[in-house]
């Protein structure tokens, strides 16, 4: 694990928080490193957009906040306006690729990787869990963590009922994740595959 | 004694630090909340209202936080521990509840996760600028323990040791958090319920006849404990008292009251007095902070170490009592003292006052609503080691 | 002095073992009533057979909240207004107590109203005595929530002209399941009525009318406190379940007194063992008392 | 013959004179002499007509004075009502 600034965002209702809770879960519990999670609370987080910060480290996290992401999840067009110009010169930009059109930013070097985490997930039966299918993605791509780490920590976020589901989920995302790495990342600006529908 | 299993999580659990003073009080024994919710206090009574009827605990949700402050007491003198958790608004209503529970010496806890103020100020976002209300807000002389987490696992940790100060000192305790500590989630590490040291009520055993509620025992000069119910027919009262609790409005009985509710505190204050210290021996600054801020101003220091400067830095984590003993230890040794807090200059009085004039004091204050950059503080310690 | 009759084997006044008897002689004015309802509140005590160990008298600040000062059981003497949340937290904790708030109309009406009538809501299984001598005693005679109007206090030197709250309506709208009213004129059915009270479950309230010679009285130039209890004796009216809305107070007009309300409503305890008991099932373990450890 | 008694603690008596005026059988009255915060307390003028109802001890808001029955209590006769049923 290394120190990496990351924001998960979209609106509310996706699951937003559970997204980030788990990968921190997984970082500090599982994987005894040092996570902090935070959460946008002022009433500008509200009316739907929603959005959790999340800082890892393999020592203690002193600064709470996120300066400039490492990483941004991104599950929402209003979040991904909001917040995509803030990432870190050569970062990484995981989108929701059924609800996010991605645009041109003036920031360097930019990866971006697309999932239709909702569509994933209305597959498997519950659009609910399009939070851990887009966990499982960013696991794949990100590499941060171990992907039996993630799984951990989903299956420890869940109630008991829900873990199967929960664990196909996360599988259907981290798989997606592993063929999008060999396709390689999106340019920027790129239409296709991203359809927006409207 | 341990802490008993029923209400311990023991594990490694992702709270937030507001979840996070909730298990705290449980696993001190608390059985009893009440509470008015405010942001950004809101989740620990949440987090009690679930966890007590499984745990044999009550919360009730009163009809405000004059209410939720004084049915706590009550629920004291019925025999259980018991808090209540706020902020700046709520407060400031639960202040006169404060001056009853340290004038009729009832051991208790009062949680505020601090916001921007004044008045309804910024209800989501953070601050540390209810740190002089909480020493000062009740009118009178009187002296309460204040505790500043830094962190989820503190807001834990810190919590358990509030019960256990309220109940060795007969004294409210505040756990004095911030937003930014409430709604951080971190790993939290709760031990086995047998590697939780909880302090018990102390219950009198002596004679009916002549047990006085309000006579010192000790070197901690606290009374012991009845209840309602024990046949003891304790009264207890704000008025100025004497030993019995019958009130006694002279001067004499005001002064020896007065002086014993102070000096209980005061004269035990070097073992109240919790500090976490770094190279602070041959520094040329000394970072004072507390709560979030301690975490940023961490930041700084070790930048500015980085650079060659010669910084140390001490964590209040104990903020009142304040520790004088080591502002004036410090003080003579080093060229400044850096003190960073989310507030115009609050506990910066307290160094200033200990410090004498014999260093430098740089306050780098900050009005609330985030927290600093770690560059604001660092830019102070440079001037100062300048 | 002429020989008062002082029999040797007098037996002790059976109010002196409720009291401090040290802190005698109390504070209260001569011809107020407030010491008459404790003389009530003893007799209640022994009428019913309660536990006064298993009792506790809460108060808050004013006259009345005296009462908790002066008897020997296990009394509280809080803040202004707050003796019913105090003593909600008292009960909550320590379920088999029976707790008694005796204060003042001020206190309980205008500084505590708000937790007055969300305990009534709440059904809080509190017998609350309630003396209202129309005005703020303690602070020296200034206009209360049940002052009546074209009153002269302290701080309406010209007579009153806002409304009074009419107590029993108040506290039976919001809730309560017994509700009665007396003066310190009717000792014994004031006694009756407290010990009816002690026995029922839930939210009680009685409002006992007491004269306040010192100042209200003498400002409005209503006698003394003997002259209060002889208008007491005339203008009241015992009527057993009358309408609450129609008991309102005015200055001189009739006093109807009785008891009013006495129904049945499960108390917040119990609701809430109830319910919790359904919601959790075998999850739910009941707060049974003083627990500290 | 006086069926009870009462007893009085002259020091405690604010000289109200509520048991002068509600004692049904009007025993007693307000002494002439003062007690040492200067009230005249009550004492029993027809001491013979004392029943021991303790009304007065009801009364008395000072703790002051209190009845009490000197002859064995014997079965309530028709005649013997209640003192507060009068009001």
């Amino acid at each position: 694990m290394r120190l990496t600034e990351l924001r998960i965002a979209g609106f509310g209702g996706q699951g937003v928080i559970m997204c980030a809770s788990v990968i921190g879960r997984a970082a500090s519990i599982v994987e005894n490193g040092y996570a902090t999670m935070t959460q946008n609370f002022g009433p500008e987080a509200r009316g739907g957009a929603c959005s959790a910060q999340l800082v890892l480290s393999p020592t203690p996290v002193l600064y709470p906040y996120v300066v400039q992401p490492d990483l941004m999840v991104l599950m929402s067009q209003e979040a991904y306006v909001k917040f995509a110009g803030d990432i870190k010169p050569g970062g990484t930009l995981i989108v929701e690729r059924d609800l996010v059109r991605v645009q041109e930013l003036n920031v360097p070097d930019v990866k971006v990787f697309a999932i239709p985490a909702t569509r994933i997930a209305e597959d498997l039966g519950r659009k609910m869990v399009q939070n851990i299918v887009m966990t499982g993605f960013f696991g794949a791509i990100s590499g941060l963590l171990e992907r039996e780490s993630l799984c951990k920590a989903v299956e420890d976020s869940v109630p008991p009922a829900f873990a199967e589901l929960n664990r196909k989920a996360f599988n259907a995302g981290y798989e997606y994740g592993m063929k999008h790495l060999e396709t390689g990342a999106l340019e920027l600006g790129e239409e296709d595959p991203v359809s927006v529908s409207e | 004694m341990h802490a008993d299993p029923v209400g311990v999580l023991t594990g490694a659990h992702f709270l937030d630090g507001d979840h996070a003073a909730c298990e705290g009080a449980i696993a001190a024994g608390a059985r009893f909340s009440a509470g008015y919710p405010i942001t950004p206090s809101t989740e620990v009574v949440e987090r009690f209202s679930h966890r007590a009827p499984k745990i044999g605990a009550t919360f009730i949700q009163m009809e405000d936080e004059l209410a939720a402050s004084i049915a706590i007491l009550g629920a004291v003198w019925g025999g259980v521990k018991a808090f209540t958790v706020t902020s700046g608004p709520g407060f400031s209503l639960m202040m006169e509840h404060i001056g009853y529970a340290a004038m009729t010496e009832t051991p208790c806890v009062f949680i505020d996760v601090q916001r921007g103020g004044p008045s309804t100020g910024l209800p989501t976002l953070p601050a540390q600028a209810d740190m002089m209300q909480v020493k000062w807000g009740s009118h009178g002389d009187y002296e309460i323990i204040a505790l500043c987490p830094n962190s989820p696992q503190e807001c834990f940790d810190l919590t358990i040791k509030a019960f256990n100060f309220s109940e060795q000192y007969r004294v409210p305790v505040f756990v004095m958090m911030d937003e930014v500590v409430g709604h951080m989630t971190e790993k939290v590490v709760i031990p086995r319920a047998e590697e939780i040291e909880v302090e018990p009520r102390r219950w009198t055993t002596q004679d009916k006849s002549s047990f006085q509620l309000f006579a010192p025992c000790g070197e901690e000069q606290t009374p012991e404990m009845a209840k309602a119910g024990d046949g003891y027919q304790v009264h207890v009262t704000g008025l100025t008292h004497d030993e019995r609790g019958y009130p006694n409005m002279t001067p004499a009985v005001q002064d020896r009251m007065v002086r014993r509710l102070v000096s209980k505190i005061r004269d035990n204050a070097e073992k109240i007095c919790l500090t976490e210290q770094h190279d602070i021996e041959g520094a040329d600054v000394v970072v004072v902070s507390y709560g979030i801020t301690s975490r940023v101003a961490q930041r700084a220091v070790e930048t500015a170490r980085a650079e060659g400067l010669k910084v140390g830095s001490l964590r209040l984590i104990t903020a009142w009592p304040f520790p004088e003993h080591i502002i004036r230890a410090i003080a003579p040794k080093v060229k400044g003292i850096v003190v960073a807090e989310l507030n115009l200059g609050q506990m910066v009085r307290e160094v200033e006052r200990c410090a004498g004039g014999q260093c430098r004091i740089a306050h780098v204050g900050h009005a609330g609503g985030t927290v600093h950059k770690p560059e604001q503080i660092l830019k102070a310690i440079q001037e100062v080691a300048r | 002095m002429s020989s008062p009759i002082v029999s040797i084997t007098a037996p002790a006044n059976p109010v002196e073992d409720f009291l401090r008897t040290d802190r005698m002689p109390h504070i209260w004015c001569p011809g107020c009533g407030i010491g008459t309802t404790v003389n009530c509140f003893t007799r209640a005590l022994l009428e019913s057979n309660t536990d006064l160990n298993k009792l506790s008298i809460v108060s808050g600040i004013g006259c009345t909240g005296r009462v908790a000062g002066y008897t020997n059981l296990d009394s509280f003497h809080t803040t202004h207004g707050r003796a019913i949340p105090f003593a909600t937290g008292l009960k909550l904790a320590s379920p088999d107590m029976t707790v008694v708030v005796y204060s003042g109309d001020g206190d309980l009406f205008a500084i505590g109203g708000n937790h007055l009538i969300h305990a009534a809501r709440r059904n809080i299984d509190l017998k609350v005595i309630c003396v209202n001598n129309l005005t703020y005693a303690m602070t020296g005679g200034q206009t209360g929530p049940a002052t009546p109007l074209d009153v002269i206090t302290a701080t309406a030197p010209y007579g009153t002209y806002d409304p009074a709250f009419n107590l029993p309506y108040l506290v039976e709208a919001a809730g309560a399941v017994f509700v009665a009213r007396w003066t310190t004129f009717h000792v014994k059915q004031l006694a009756r009525s407290m010990a009816e009270m002690f026995k029922k479950k839930g939210f009680c309230f009685i409002e006992v009318v007491s004269p306040c010679p010192t100042l209200y009285q003498r400002r409005n130039k209503m006698g003394d406190g003997l002259d209060t209890m002889k208008f007491y004796k005339e203008m009241s009216k015992t009527k057993h379940g009358a309408p609450t809305n129609e008991v309102g107070l005015t200055k001189s007009g009739e006093i109807i007194v009785g008891k009013f309300v006495d129904r049945e409503r499960p108390d917040f305890a119990t609701m809430m063992n109830a319910h919790l008991q359904h919601e959790l099932g075998d999850q739910y373990i009941q707060a049974e008392g003083p627990v500290c450890g | 013959m006086a069926r009870g008694s009462v007893s009085i603690v002259v020091e405690r008596c604010k000289a109200c004179g509520f048991c002068v005026e509600f004692c049904p059988s009007k025993v007693l009255a307000l002494s002439s002499a003062f007690n040492s915060k200067g009230y005249h307390p009550p004492h029993a003028v027809t001491p013979e007509k004392c029943s021991g109802c303790d009304l007065c001890g009801m009364y008395c808001p000072d703790f002051a004075i209190h009845g009490f029955r000197t002859d064995k209590p014997a079965a309530k006769s028709e005649t013997e009502k209640e003192p507060d049923d009068a009001c």
